[in-house]
């Protein structure tokens, strides 16, 4: 695999002019916020990347080292904004998992719906963002005006924007409240044709597949070799998605559902939904496809959140309580992966017997989705280089932490 | 399989290098020493059975008591603790490995303890091994961009550490 | 002008100093105006689009008043030069984008001879003059000192390079088609009925018209072609380093930019000021003096020359229409063009000349060798041919002959060997009715 | 097509249309027959931008819909206070009377933000809060505080308009506030405050004023 980077590492040029290295970033308007990439150009074309990041470090670990779990819990939600409730979950699992603690059927499955909600608003934003980058400002508006929607319902459902801390281990602050499932539903019902008009200005629009198909392509293997999970991974057409292929733990919350797995294979993806045709320029994990498994994955989410809606309501079981705040933790160490909407988020918590973690490791998923971003960028354009960005969709307070 | 199964399979070819393992854990986990890590990385990713082609995270952790009093009541001696969490897409199972350090090299402090790089097996590692480098102060031979990550390149110290002491001043900044 | 100053007895050369700087001022005004209805039009049309209000403070519920509003905050904003801009360059790149967009409006018409200078190449001067825009943006990219900047400007000199030879193209196709660059010329063939504008000429030209659009809002940096100010790839482009009264003047140049594009695309293609009905002649309001001009002319046509003026009030008024439908057509092209803006991604820099060389090349050459064999056999047009197919060719030639007029000075000797048969008639109808009621004349 | 040149040019001219579609779906058609594709190009380009062009102008028009306005129309923020939730995390609301100053709050906050000033009073149990300080520039809104209280006496409030002038302006001490301010509405029945979070009228006098 080095002889092969070795090989890739020499961009080939008809014309050479003297080399410039540019700064993107900090400041710059597309690297979705602190991310700092020092492009080296030979006029417009890139021939080599060097992403800096640490400019939003916040010692997320470190913190962690002087809280109890149940107080860390806010903290999950400052790694990945966009997607809180995610978050919440993989740490809320993590220590059930060190806890060797299950929950209630009926929690398992309000985490479902809250998860998948913030899966769909997570891939609003970054489906808008990616039409941002390219120079497109509408479907921006209309993800975020979507996203607001969804917000509003987790604004009801646990008093906060964008900071929920509402999934907590061991269950939850509080069960939603009458008629939240309704318009969970209404919701969702006008979310559905919004999908078709993201899908005609922007995944059939034929300028968008001229900017992104074919552009950054990740083959499989480089994929799996650096970690890249979620989206970036299904879209290289590995099918593997930890809702389906995890631990138990997180599994059997899913269980009895009916959805897919959004991933291309052998160039064809699942065919339950009438999706826009794949265009013959698209190479399967480029950045049309990884944009497109997320407006797919929105659909799958979706479905989910309908069924989840059904099962609950049909459970008559008990939602569980948050465990007590100074609860103490056993010793050793338990790892746990979710399926963030970003990709695979990783919380390692070791316990030493206290109330306070000895030790927190947070893996997060776009700290290993940008890690092939030299690889992919190398003998762009630069205007590519957004684009590229953008279909990583990554967010800069899990990448710092 | 299991983490017994492969331990089993490791204990032919790396016998020396196989230092202890807990299979009854929350995450089995097998500790290797060192020096035999990348030819066992490179078993574990090779070996068509085991096929671990995913490395999730590079993490360490730091076993150090800086109280005094609670440091005579804990059991364990000062040290380091890489943790290298393994999965495989194609045979689906999980392995954790772990690999134990000094807190210092030859117990001087300041000088970082050496572990070979796992970069040219995963490229994963690239970036968490100069994570772990940034943060907990462990040196990765061979790695092939030994740079701090998330701290400023002339940051000192590796604030991770648990005698890590923040400074109250950084270029000027007052820091806390 | 001029002459009514010398009648009251001003010094020729001060009659004429103030002449011109009265139509400086007109047409400034225009060009402020159009670039600040473009800038209100441009915020509550995205604003639509993305479901949201846009200005609704500002001059009351439709913020009328915000493109003032926005003008007098980027005056009293800093001006900030970089220190390692080239100065001079950087302070005048502005002025010379603005100027360049401003030279547009002296040969642009905006009624039958309502026009500061007209010229015989009117087309040529146009074209030529609108591209000189793209020094002020790529002397300022290169004067700022920011890399992003140059990128800007060299991406500039990129684009303009593509797109300048397919609108040159387009222009030509209707060049062809009216056999004169005189543009008052231009839109006065295309009087009458809606379906005796170009862009219904024939499919040629209404494809033609298409390519013209693309072109135009290439030529006027606008979304999808707005690679020199890309904001999410290069920060501002050329404008990165700009603030404060520079940059408003780069900005009011891209709105003037854009109403000189849709303006010109209306006089080539749509008809310029001729309405889709002919109300203005329908009511007579033209030099031949209908029933209802007929009338006007009895009331006011003695005051008129009490004032000592030369002037045909009746055709004044069609005149003043024909304007106000010409600046309608302009903004309905650059209403249009922030459409088209919002709701496209940008195209990457290698794709739009590979459009524009490519792709409106092509497609407007073909147009150009399509529009040349069909004015042969069909020149009077494809409504002409359909609404009576019966005595085509040459009904279609009487029907050029009564609807056609042609106004402004030319030579008409010069111009029967330069233009197709077809124009012949209309000319010397033309040379017949003379060319009363001509602002042109009162203006020298 | 008997003699070779024919059929040489019959592919040369044939050939740029693209007698098959070339590549799978994971090869790019890009090269094989450049004239289809320049066509299909310029149809896909006029069909999506035409496609798109018409979702955008059905937007356009929709907002003009009496009943369905722009979706901001619907928030009139400014003007009209925001309606918000009943769970809403705001600023606290705080019952001093009620208050046994037993810190739990203080203890349990992650972010450290709150301090508690008390006082032994003679002859009584207790203690009686002097201060009952929250730096709102710490602050993260968790709600973990409410969550312990034995008393029941902090709750989150309504009150979303956060900002202050400067960073002494963030902390607030409850125990100086008006009662109507930091408890609100004058009610002092907690069951009540889910209710009485519902503010219609604009949001005025918050605590740092």
């Amino acid at each position: 695999m080095q002889a092969e980077r070795a090989k890739s590492d020499t961009v080939e040029f008809d014309v050479r002019t003297d080399e410039m290295l540019i700064n993107m970033g900090p400041q710059h308007p597309s690297t979705h916020g602190v991310l700092r990439v020092v492009l080296r150009t030979d006029g417009e074309v890139v021939s080599e990347v060097t992403p800096h990041i640490g400019y939003l470090h916040r010692s997320a670990e470190k913190i962690a080292e002087k809280l109890t779990v149940r107080q860390y819990l806010p903290f999950t939600d400052r790694l990945d904004y966009l997607a809180g409730m995610n978050m919440n979950l993989g740490w809320a699992l993590t220590v059930e998992k060190l806890l060797g603690q299950r929950v209630s059927e009926k929690t398992r499955r309000l985490r479902v719906i809250i998860a998948e909600l913030n899966r769909i608003a997570s891939h609003l934003v970054a489906a808008g963002c990616f039409g941002l980058d390219l120079g497109s400002f509408t479907p921006f508006m209309w993800t975020f005006r979507e996203r607001e929607k969804i917000v509003d319902l987790f604004e009801e459902i646990c008093g906060a924007r964008l900071t929920y801390s509402y999934l907590l281990p061991g269950g939850v602050t509080a069960g939603p409240p009458d008629g939240w499932f309704g318009r969970c539903e209404a919701f969702l019902d006008q979310f559905e044709p919004v999908i078709d008009e993201l899908h005609a200005v922007l995944t059939n629009n034929a300028i968008f597949i001229k900017r992104t198909a074919g552009i950054g392509v990740l083959p499989p293997e480089m994929a799996i070799d650096y970690g890249c999970t979620g989206p970036v991974l299904r879209a290289s057409g590995v099918d593997w998605d930890l809702r389906r292929d995890g631990e138990p733990i997180y599994t059997e919350m899913y269980d009895g559902y009916t959805w897919q797995v959004i991933a291309p294979i052998n160039g064809r993806y699942p065919d339950d939904h009438p999706y826009p045709p794949v265009p013959p320029e698209a190479v399967v994990g480029d950045s049309w496809h990884r944009f497109f498994v997320r407006m797919l994955e929105v659909v799958q989410s979706m479905y989910l959140i309908r069924q989840g809606i059904e099962k609950y309501s049909a459970d008559d079981g008990e939602l569980d309580k948050p465990i007590e705040i100074r609860k103490k933790l056993p010793k050793g160490e338990a790892y746990l992966e979710t399926e963030a909407p970003k990709g695979q988020m990783g919380f390692m918590i070791v316990g030493d017997g206290s109330a306070v973690p000895w030790r927190v490791r947070i893996r997060s998923s776009s700290f290993c989705n940008i890690s092939p971003l030299p690889e992919l960028c190398r003998g762009v354009l630069i205007a590519d280089m957004p684009a590229i960005l953008a279909s990583l969709d990554i967010v800069l307070g899990e990448i710092d932490r | 399989m299991n983490a017994r199964n492969i331990y089993d399979l490791l204990l032919q070819p790396f016998r020396p290098w196989l230092l202890g393992h807990d299979f009854e854990a929350i995450d089995p986990w097998i500790e290797v020493s060192g020096e035999g890590l990348p030819e066992i990385a490179r078993f574990l990713r090779d070996q068509d059975e085991l096929a671990f082609d995913v490395l999730h995270c590079v993490t360490a952790v730091d076993y150090f008591e800086p109280d005094e009093k609670k440091a005579a009541k804990v059991e364990w001696q000062p040290h380091l603790e890489l943790i290298y969490h393994l999965s495989s897409t194609k045979r689906r199972h999980r392995l954790v490995l772990k690999v134990k350090l000094p807190r210092w090299k030859d117990d001087r402090p300041g000088e970082l303890p050496e572990v070979p790089s796992v970069s040219g097996v995963w490229s994963t590692a690239d970036w968490h091994e100069r994570e772990v480098f940034d943060l907990m102060g462990v040196r990765f031979l061979g790695h092939p961009d030994p740079r701090r990550i998330l701290c400023p390149e002339d940051w000192e110290g590796h604030p991770l550490r648990k005698d890590y002491r923040m400074p109250t001043e950084y270029h000027g900044i007052q820091a806390r | 002008m001029a002459e009514l100053l010398i009648s009251i007895s001003t010094p020729d050369w001060l009659a004429h100093i103030i002449a011109a700087l009265v139509q400086c001022a007109l047409l400034l005004a225009i060009a402020l105006c159009s670039a600040a209805v473009g800038i209100w039009l441009e915020r509550k049309v995205s604003a639509r689009i993305q479901d949201r209000l846009g200005p609704t403070r500002v001059g009351g519920r439709f913020g009328w008043l915000q493109p003032p509003a926005d003008g007098l905050k980027l005056i009293c904003k800093e001006d900030i030069i970089p220190a390692a801009a080239d100065h001079i360059l950087f302070r005048i790149a502005p002025y010379i984008s603005f100027c360049a967009v401003f030279c547009v409006f002296l040969a642009l018409p905006f009624a039958n001879g309502w026009v500061a200078v007209e010229l015989n190449a009117g087309a040529f001067f146009l074209l030529a003059v609108a591209g000189l825009e793209i020094f002020g943006v790529i002397l300022g990219g290169y004067a700022s000192g920011s890399k992003w900047s140059l990128y800007g400007a060299m991406r500039e000199a990129a684009q303009v390079v593509s797109y300048e030879i397919p609108l040159g193209l387009c222009v030509v196709v209707i060049i062809l088609l009216t056999g004169t660059m005189n543009l008052v010329a231009i839109g006065n063939q295309q009087a009458g009925w809606f379906f005796n504008w170009h862009i219904f000429h024939d499919p040629f030209t209404f494809v033609t018209f298409w390519v013209y659009v693309t072109c135009a809002v290439a030529s006027s940096n606008r979304a999808p072609f707005d690679l020199p100010e890309a904001e999410s790839e290069l920060v501002a482009g050329f404008l990165t380093e700009y603030s404060g009264f520079r940059w408003v003047f780069f900005f009011m140049g891209e709105y003037a930019s854009m109403f000189v594009v849709s303006a010109l695309g209306a006089l080539l293609f749509l008809g310029g000021w001729n309405g889709p009905v002919p109300i203005a002649s329908l009511l007579g309001l033209t030099p031949e003096h209908g029933a209802i001009g007929g009338w006007i002319n009895t009331i006011l046509g003695p005051i008129i020359s009490m004032l000592g003026l030369t002037l045909d009030p009746a055709a004044w008024i069609g005149n003043l229409l024909g304007m106000c439908n010409f600046i309608a057509k302009a903004f309905l092209g650059m209403t249009f063009m922030i459409w088209l803006r919002w709701t496209l991604p940008r195209l990457r820099i290698d794709q739009v000349i590979t459009t524009c060389l490519k792709y409106c090349v092509p497609i407007v050459s073909a147009m150009l060798a399509g529009v040349m064999l069909w004015s042969f056999f069909l020149p009077g047009g494809l409504f002409a041919a359909l609404t009576q197919p019966a005595s085509f060719p040459r009904s279609a030639w009487e029907r050029t002959d009564s609807t056609l007029r042609v106004d402004g000075p030319q030579d008409v000797g010069e111009m029967q060997e330069e233009a197709g048969t077809r124009n012949v008639t209309a000319l010397r109808s033309h040379a017949e009715h003379g060319n009363e009621g001509n602002i042109q004349e009162e203006s020298r | 097509m008997a003699c070779g040149p024919c059929q040489v040019a019959y592919n040369r001219v044939f050939g740029l249309f693209g007698g098959e579609r070339s590549g799978d779906a994971e090869g790019s058609g890009r090269d094989e027959a450049p004239m289809r594709n320049w066509f299909r190009n310029v149809y896909q380009a006029v069909v999506t931008v035409s496609l798109a062009l018409w979702v955008c102008l059905r937007y356009w028009f929709r907002t003009y819909n009496p009943r369905r306005k722009t979706f901001t129309e619907h928030y009139e923020y400014p003007e009209l206070p925001l309606e918000i939730f009943p769970r809403f995390r705001g600023f606290h609301r705080f019952n001093l009377t009620t208050c046994i100053a037993c810190e739990r709050c203080a203890r349990d906050c992650p972010a450290g933000c709150i301090s508690i000033g008390k006082r032994r009073v003679e002859g009584k149990k207790g203690f009686q809060v002097s201060s009952y300080t929250i730096d709102y520039g710490k602050c993260m809104f968790c709600a973990i505080c409410t969550e312990n209280c034995p008393a029941d006496c902090i709750y989150m409030g309504s009150s979303y308009d956060l900002s202050c002038y400067s960073r002494e302006g963030c902390i607030v001490d409850f125990a100086r506030l008006p009662v109507e301010v930091a408890w609100g509405q004058a009610t002092l029945n907690p069951t009540a405050v889910a209710r009485s979070k519902v503010v219609l009228e604009p949001v005025h006098g918050g605590p740092n004023s």
